[in-house]
């Protein structure tokens, strides 16, 4: 038994090549979220967590209720930096609506998807007015989801999402296969033709990080670049970085790093400086220690983000929701690429390494003390 | 020879049952203070599907270490039996049947190749376990890269979801399988020979018990016991999960219940009620910091201390108890 | 009844000798050399070993906590405690660094200390002491920095576990990191010589005998625990200067470093097998990921390859040196 | 022989541990209702010859012949089968599990599949009925029991068995004299119902009221096979010693090499004791007697601080001191061998030489010079090894035993308590750590001397205190018979 019976695509087995495409990967999808890279959002421009992409709007006056509101959130999880960000971005929100929210619950599943069914369904037994969830895992939370809905309080998803339509919305940025494009893009453009990608993927199974790999995939396999590798990092630093240096001994050179995640993307660069050899076209995220390295080292690189910002807009959703006011749905948040050019303004050597700079937080009460 | 008072002695209640009669207490009672309420019915369902997933393993668990053995397999047991039950229903209800056997013999299976690391190859469970652990791992790793199969909407619905009253069937199964164990401990030869092989081995040798069947068969018990718990977390999640097993540090996590309800880790004395209890503990003190929104880094502290702490009251008494060993 | 047996040979292949594990690495030393003979040049070597050393020095403090007939799983998470600590109290800040540092190893001294005497003193196994270490060294420290590490280590910080000697003759440049393991080693070596490393060893074959004979066993096997926690902390030092902060930075490396000595012939319960032997046993794991990397094993597949290899190397040993 | 047919035949039997030769081409007969006596030395190879014949051991060489038919035996449990029960000389028993689960561990009566806890709580009655233990309670976890009871229940787990062969391995050694008298009463009625005995005992009364015929072992041969009308006590024990006694031992003090009082105990009480005076003098060896359990260890481990003292006075040199570790102990100058040398003597996987400086180190003395006086005491108690690296393991019992006794003379000690020095311990070496005893003695040494053998007692004793449960039975002089001592120790002295 050593193959796996059923054909999940193996994309991690698949060393050198891409291999066959990620069974995640749904090509309407793909373009869709392509489309929107060029659209123009509507909404505040200063206010990019209340702008939406082609927003189609949908009626929620059945959910209308008197304030002030208990709000609930089933979190997957805050086992990493950009959850803090995002987290930190979300209770200050709430403390910005201030007399609206009469409670805010938060419960933290750890990252188990079985902790947070029992936590979704804990939640019903508490007087919510509106659940936000933040799923564990696409697929089986969707069952939990779905219990929600059924007990006629409105649902708010955003960031990873489910296999059901019947959350009053769903919440994201454009996502993962804008993400990997634009790194993928940039990666296979800036190297030399044919020459050796590296690809680094911090864990599998989320939605929102296959569909990065697998939009890389297909600009790679464009490109007629070289994956040389396709390795998970657990996010991981140390692990990261020796990946790296045995990528490098293996193959002498490494082309081009393009990265899922920018967590490990300062462990990445820092391989290849250690090892005294250039560091090749990179992408990473907004995260600061990398914009950071970015700007000290001159490197050729690029940051598609993930904004954290999208922690706010689930609180507004709901609220306008419980106001019975008309909500995008699904609400596609604008998801701006940091580039060499504009590079500087995000930058800022106040905030911790391992800040995101898209946090969209700066108005928001405590700032930026929360945040450190 | 003096004579030793041998009046009857009161059976001492278990620490854990007084340890969860007070959790139970204080957290019913702090929660109450801060205007919530700690046994509503979504509570208790929850708290209770909790102890169903961690209760299955744990029971298995108890029997290895009862044996003086030890499963750091069961993590990846159950992510696989996941995969196995919901891969072999594939959505169908008539599929269930079939995909329950196939994935209990998988697990036995597994079990298997533990009991004999340990007992013919005479490796420490220890190390075997883990590199039974890591053998899955590589497979569910390169073979899965997120949840498949879908369970049988017949059974998301009911060993997934129903209840009676605020008892999920999932707890009512872990009741059922508590209680045979229990059963079988108490009034099967397997289960006298398996706390006599955890006791002292060579005692039970020369008293006549084939010590390496009975570990063995330990072994393949705890793999089934994390099979059900599989069975039970693909209807849950409506799929097999890969990573199931591992995100809900269920064998780290087997291991404390077991001991805090009072199981010796070296083997021969304990049983399953303990462990239950042991499980429900965690459970409730899951639920109370829930209801507390206590964070769950400050709940992970209180765990390491309440496992810590009860052990080292179970060690104190047996320090009176003072039996002499040679 | 009397016979003279004939001296056994220094290497001869028993339990809890070297010839097993120095077997093993020559096996994989070959199959590097077929594979990728650049591999052993001084340069990457030398990277090699410099990036091993903190899986090195865990299984060395490792060592001296199981030959002694204890368990110790909380290191992994005081590595990681460790690093994510530097980095708040540093603050990116390079005058910081060593008193910093001082902290850090009284720290981690100190959590040892505390397995010891939980373990010895109210007589908690091991195994759930320092599982339950673990538990409170995770929380704690996410708890204390808030889920997210804070800070930054500063530059000095780093170079332990990054930088080295440049333009060695014949080696190029040699890692600090590799230094650093070199001291240890070499007192760790020094230390099993002693009395107390003797002891310690009796400690673990025998605590009746070695109590009756006037060691104060539940000191040696708090020193032992002791000496874990500083190994992890040496390990913290040079694996976040490696790779920067990180809530990952220790992630499974107590399996890693217990793996690692049970390779090294080290017997799990105690009184038997070489500190050199535990070290060496980390060292031919990672030299097991290298050589599968080189061999393009997919990285799924990886913890099948070596959770096999571990199966089938302790299994070998423990068959061979069961009589009945 | 017996003209009966064998019920068990042992031919050519030899074991061999870690190489070193246990048992020697043993031929051994048992008819059905016979008592055959298996007596010699310690570590002659009794126990180790009963484990062969009830599948605790596998043997090496030779045949088992059991009930006409060759066997050989995969384990107890196969033996069982075949109908061999077995009484161990140390305690085979679960501390945690009651006396009624205990006595059925590896054969409980089930009934449709489960086990009847009834039935075996009766059966267990019945059988300690049946020896006259109504008195032991069937359903306690055993290690609620004294040492006595606890043998008891050793025997009650054998006759569960309803064995055709039942091996009795020392069963008299933890009883009372009127529960040995029940137990010669149930031999009696075993041998009436045709069963087949092996007896295994050091006291030479029990094997002529009980035996049929007598073995006699020695350094794992066969020596002889007699009926026991035949024979006479001294010509057993010269058959197990090998030659005359009264030579065998070194000269004793003289009153006038005695020295100063070095430690006393006054009213010494503890679990196990109960108000123990003693005195002990520089330049002697006190024997200390007394029947196992009597609490003769239990007075070394008190003076030693492994189970001190609670109540009553312990000086040395006329100063009140508290010895409350081993380590406290040997501060002030004591040393104690222990009589368990495999549990808490030697570290198996070490190597001699750390064997022998484990004291040393651990208290930390002699630095400088103490590798060399290791070495130069190791070669004194002629210790035979490869070399001082070997480890302990694969010497012989006897020279573990030098070893250990090296251990201890490096610290100079002034007061040595000795716990059975030569148990399992060949006749070359027992000869060798007497003179070594003696001359400690006669250096100044205060020597306390335990042994279970009391030939050796008498031998090497220049007084002796006999123990009885926990408390001093009586005081000897040097020259005392065995028969005060048994006397004393069994309390129908007067
Ligand atoms: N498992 C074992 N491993 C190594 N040596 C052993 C083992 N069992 C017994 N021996 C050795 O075999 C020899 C015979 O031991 P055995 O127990 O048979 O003696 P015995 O005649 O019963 O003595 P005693 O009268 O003291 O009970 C002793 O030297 C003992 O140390
Ligand atoms: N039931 C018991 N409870 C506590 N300690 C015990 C018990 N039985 C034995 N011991 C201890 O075990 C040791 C040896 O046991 P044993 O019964 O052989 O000892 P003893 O009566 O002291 O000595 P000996 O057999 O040499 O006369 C002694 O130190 C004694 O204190
Ligand atoms: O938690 C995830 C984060 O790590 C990644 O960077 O973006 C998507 C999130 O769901
Ligand atoms: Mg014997
Ligand atoms: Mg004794």
């Amino acid at each position: 038994t050593d193959e796996p019976t059923t054909g999940p695509s193996g994309s991690a087995a698949a060393g050198p090549g891409t291999g066959e495409q990620s069974k995640f990967f749904v090509r309407a999808d793909y373009d869709a979220e392509l489309a929107l890279l060029d659209a123009a959002p509507t909404g505040p421009a200063d206010k990019p967590w209340e702008q939406a992409l082609n927003p189609t709007m949908k009626d929620t006056a059945t959910f209308k209720k008197a304030g002030p509101h208990k709000l609930c959130f089933s979190n997957a999880a805050l086992n990493n930096p950009w959850r803090q960000v995002g987290f930190k971005t979300m209770q200050a929100e709430v403390a910005a609506q201030g007399s609206r929210i009469s409670e805010f619950v938060h419960v933290d599943a750890e990252g188990k998807d079985q902790k947070q069914i029992a936590d979704i369904n804990d939640l019903l037994g508490r007087d919510c007015d509106a659940l936000i969830v933040s799923p564990n895992t696409t697929a089986t939370l969707t069952p939990a989801v779905e219990a929600a809905c059924r007990a006629g309080l409105p649902v708010v998803v955003f960031d990873r999402g489910v296999d059901t339509t019947c959350p009053v919305t769903f919440i994201n940025p454009i996502g993962g296969y804008g993400f990997g494009h634009v790194g993928a893009q940039f990666v296979s453009q800036r190297m030399k033709p044919g020459g050796k990608v590296l690809a680094l993927r911090i864990l599998p199974g989320v939605d929102v990080l296959e569909t990065r790999w697998s939009a890389a995939k297909v600009a790679f396999d464009k490109a007629k670049v070289d994956v040389v590798g396709v390795e998970f990092t657990d996010g991981d630093p140390a692990k990261t970085k020796k990946i790296v240096d045995d990528y490098l001994q293996r193959h002498g050179t490494i082309d081009g790093v393009w990265m899922d995640a920018g967590a490990v993307a300062v462990a990445a660069v820092e391989a290849f400086q250690d090892a005294g050899k250039p560091v090749p076209p990179i992408n990473g995220e907004d995260q600061l220690d990398f914009l950071k390295v970015w700007k000290d080292a001159g490197l050729t690189a690029i940051a598609p983000t993930y904004p954290t910002y999208q922690w706010r807009t689930p609180i507004i959703a709901a609220l306008r929701i419980l106001d019975g006011q008309q909500v995008a749905s699904p609400w596609k948040l604008p998801q701006p690429t940091i580039t060499q050019d504009n590079l500087d303004s995000y930058l800022d050597a106040d905030m911790p390494p391992l800040h995101y700079a898209m946090c969209g937080c700066t108005d928001l009460p405590g700032y930026p003390q929360r945040w450190k | 020879m003096s004579a030793l008072s041998l009046a009857a002695v009161p059976r001492r209640v278990p620490g854990v049952f007084l340890a969860l009669a007070l959790t139970l207490a204080v957290g019913w009672l702090v929660v109450a203070v801060n205007g919530g309420q700690l046994f509503n019915q979504a509570t208790t369902v929850s708290l209770l599907h909790v102890a169903a997933g961690l209760g299955l393993v744990a029971v298995g668990q108890t029997l290895v270490v009862l044996g003086g053995s030890l499963d750091l397999s069961v993590a990846y047991v159950i992510s696989l039996s996941t995969l196995v039950a919901a891969e072999t229903m594939n959505g169908s209800d008539g599929a269930v049947l079939p995909a329950v056997g196939l994935t209990l013999a998988v697990c036995a299976g597994v079990g298997l190749l533990n009991g004999v690391l340990v007992t013919r190859l005479r490796v420490n469970a220890f190390i075997a376990t883990l590199g039974v652990g890591l053998l899955l791992k590589g497979y569910l790793d390169s073979g899965y890269d997120g949840p498949a199969g879908s369970t049988a909407p017949a059974l998301v619905q009911t060993l997934g979801y129903q209840r009676i009253g605020p008892v999920p069937l999932s707890f009512l199964l872990l009741v059922a399988v508590a209680g045979v164990a229990w059963f079988a401990l108490a009034r099967t030869r397997f289960g006298h020979h398996l706390v006599a092989v955890g006791g002292d081995p060579e005692v039970a040798r020369l008293s006549g018990v084939r010590t390496t069947r009975v570990l063995l068969t330990a072994h393949v018990l705890c793999s089934l016991c994390a099979g059900l718990a599989g069975i039970y977390l693909a209807s849950r999640l409506g799929s097999g999960a890969p990573r199931v097993g591992t995100e809900g540090l269920y064998d780290l996590e087997s291991i404390a219940a077991v001991v805090i309800g009072g199981t010796a880790l070296a083997g021969g004395r304990g049983g399953v009620l303990g462990t239950v209890a042991g499980v429900l503990l965690l459970a409730s003190i899951d639920a109370t910091f829930n209801q507390l929104e206590v964070d769950a880094f400050f709940k992970q502290v209180v765990r390491g201390v309440v496992i810590i702490a009860a052990v080292a009251v179970y060690a104190r008494r047996n320090l009176r108890k003072a039996a002499w060993r040679p | 009844m009397s016979t003279l047996r004939s001296r056994p040979l220094p290497l001869r292949v028993r339990p809890g000798g070297l010839l097993p594990i120095l077997a093993m690495l020559a096996v994989l030393l070959l199959l590097v050399a077929v594979r990728q003979p650049d591999f052993l040049a001084p340069p990457s070597l030398m990277s090699f070993l410099g990036r091993s050393a903190p899986i090195i020095l865990l299984a060395a403090g490792q060592y001296f906590v199981i030959v002694s007939g204890e368990f110790d799983l909380s290191v992994g998470s005081l590595v990681t405690a460790q690093v994510v600590v530097a980095a708040r109290l540093i603050d990116s800040d390079p005058g910081r660094t060593w008193p910093v540092v001082a902290v850090l190893l009284v720290g981690g001294a100190l959590v040892g200390l505390v397995n010891g005497l939980i373990t010895t003193r109210l007589r908690v196994p091991s195994f759930v002491t320092t599982l339950g270490m673990y538990l409170i060294l995770v929380g704690a420290v996410y708890l204390w920095s808030n889920g997210a590490p804070r800070g930054g280590l500063s530059e000095p910080f780093r170079q332990f576990g990054r930088r080295g000697f440049e333009d060695v003759p014949v080696l190029g440049r040699v890692p600090y990191a590799l230094i650093v393991l070199l001291v240890v080693a070499a007192v760790a070596m020094l230390l099993m010589r002693s009395d107390f490393g003797r002891t310690l060893v009796a400690v673990g074959d025998n605590p009746r005998t070695a109590e009756l004979s006037g060691v104060r066993v539940w000191r040696t096997r708090t020193i032992a625990f002791v000496l874990s926690g500083l190994a992890a902390t040496v390990a913290a030092i040079l694996l976040g200067g490696y790779s920067g902060v990180s809530f990952q930075a220790g992630a499974g490396l107590e399996f890693g470093a217990i793996t690692a000595v049970v390779l090294g012939g080290v017997a799990l319960g105690g009184g038997r097998g070489a500190v050199l032997g535990a070290m060496l046993g980390a060292l031919t794991l990672e030299l097991l990921f290298a050589l599968m990397n080189f061999y393009g094993v997919p990285g799924a597949l990886r913890s099948t390859v070596q959770g096999a290899i571990i199966l089938l190397a302790v299994a070998v040993s423990a068959t061979r040196s069961v009589p009945r | 022989m017996s003209d009966a047919q064998p019920l068990l035949a042992l031919r050519g039997v030899g074991k061999s541990f870690l190489g070193v030769r246990v048992l020697d081409a043993v031929d051994l007969d048992v008819t059905p209702g016979e008592v055959h006596a298996v007596v010699g030395e310690n570590g002659a190879g009794k126990s180790t010859l009963m484990k062969i014949v009830s599948g605790g051991h596998a043997p090496d060489g030779g045949t088992v012949e059991f009930a006409g038919r060759p066997r050989s035996f995969r384990g107890p449990r196969d033996a069982q089968h075949a109908g061999i029960g077995i009484i161990h000389q140390e305690f085979n028993l679960l501390p945690e599990r009651t006396v009624a689960e205990n006595v059925h561990l590896g054969h409980e009566p089930v009934r449709r599949g489960l086990v009847d806890r009834r039935a075996m709580l009766t059966r267990t009655r019945e059988l300690l009925d049946s020896i006259g233990q109504q008195a032991v309670p069937a359903d306690v976890p055993v290690r609620r029991l004294g040492v006595a009871r606890q043998q008891v229940v050793e025997i009650a787990k054998a006759l569960a068995l309803d064995a055709r062969l039942l091996i009795m391995d020392e069963p008299t050694a933890a009883l009372a004299d009127h529960e040995v008298e029940l137990l010669y009463a149930l031999v009696r009625r075993l041998q009436e119902r045709g069963i087949g005995l092996l007896y295994v005992s050091h006291r030479l009364a029990e094997v002529f009221d009980l035996a049929d015929r007598i073995t006699v072992l020695k350094d794992g041969r066969r020596v002889t096979t007699v009926r026991t009308a035949d024979t006479t006590a001294d010509e057993l024990v010269r058959h197990m010693v090998g030659r005359e006694l009264s030579h065998y031992y070194p000269d004793r003090a003289r009153p006038d090499d005695r020295g100063p009082v070095r430690l006393t105990v006054r009213h010494g009480t503890n679990r196990r004791l109960r108000g123990v005076d003693l005195e002990l003098r520089a330049g002697e060896v006190l024997g200390l007697g007394g029947l196992q359990g009597s609490g003769r260890s239990a007075v070394a481990r008190a003076i030693f601080g492994v189970e001190p003292f609670t109540a009553g006075e312990l000086t040395l040199d006329d100063t009140p001191v508290r010895l409350r570790s081993p380590r406290a102990a040997m501060r002030a100058g004591i040393a104690y061998v222990t009589e368990d040398r495999k549990g808490e003597g030697i570290v198996a996987r070490q190597s001699v030489l750390d064997n022998a400086l484990l004291a040393s180190r651990a208290v930390g003395t002699g630095r400088a010079r103490r590798g060399v006086r290791v070495r130069e005491l190791l070669t004194a108690v002629q210790v035979r090894a490869a070399g001082v690296d070997q480890e302990i393991r694969f010497l012989s019992g006897g020279n573990q035993q030098k070893v250990v006794l090296a251990r201890w003379l490096a610290l100079d000690p002034r007061i040595l308590l000795f716990d059975e020095p030569t148990r399992g311990i060949d006749v070359g070496a027992k000869s060798t750590i007497h003179d070594l005893v003696r001359r400690l003695a006669r250096d100044g040494a205060a020597v306390l001397m335990i042994s279970s053998d009391l030939p050796e007692l008498l031998g090497m004793s220049d007084r002796i205190v006999v123990m009885r449960d926990g408390a001093v039975a009586g005081e000897l002089p040097a020259g005392a018979t065995e028969e005060e001592v048994v006397a004393l120790a069994v309390g129908t002295a007067r």
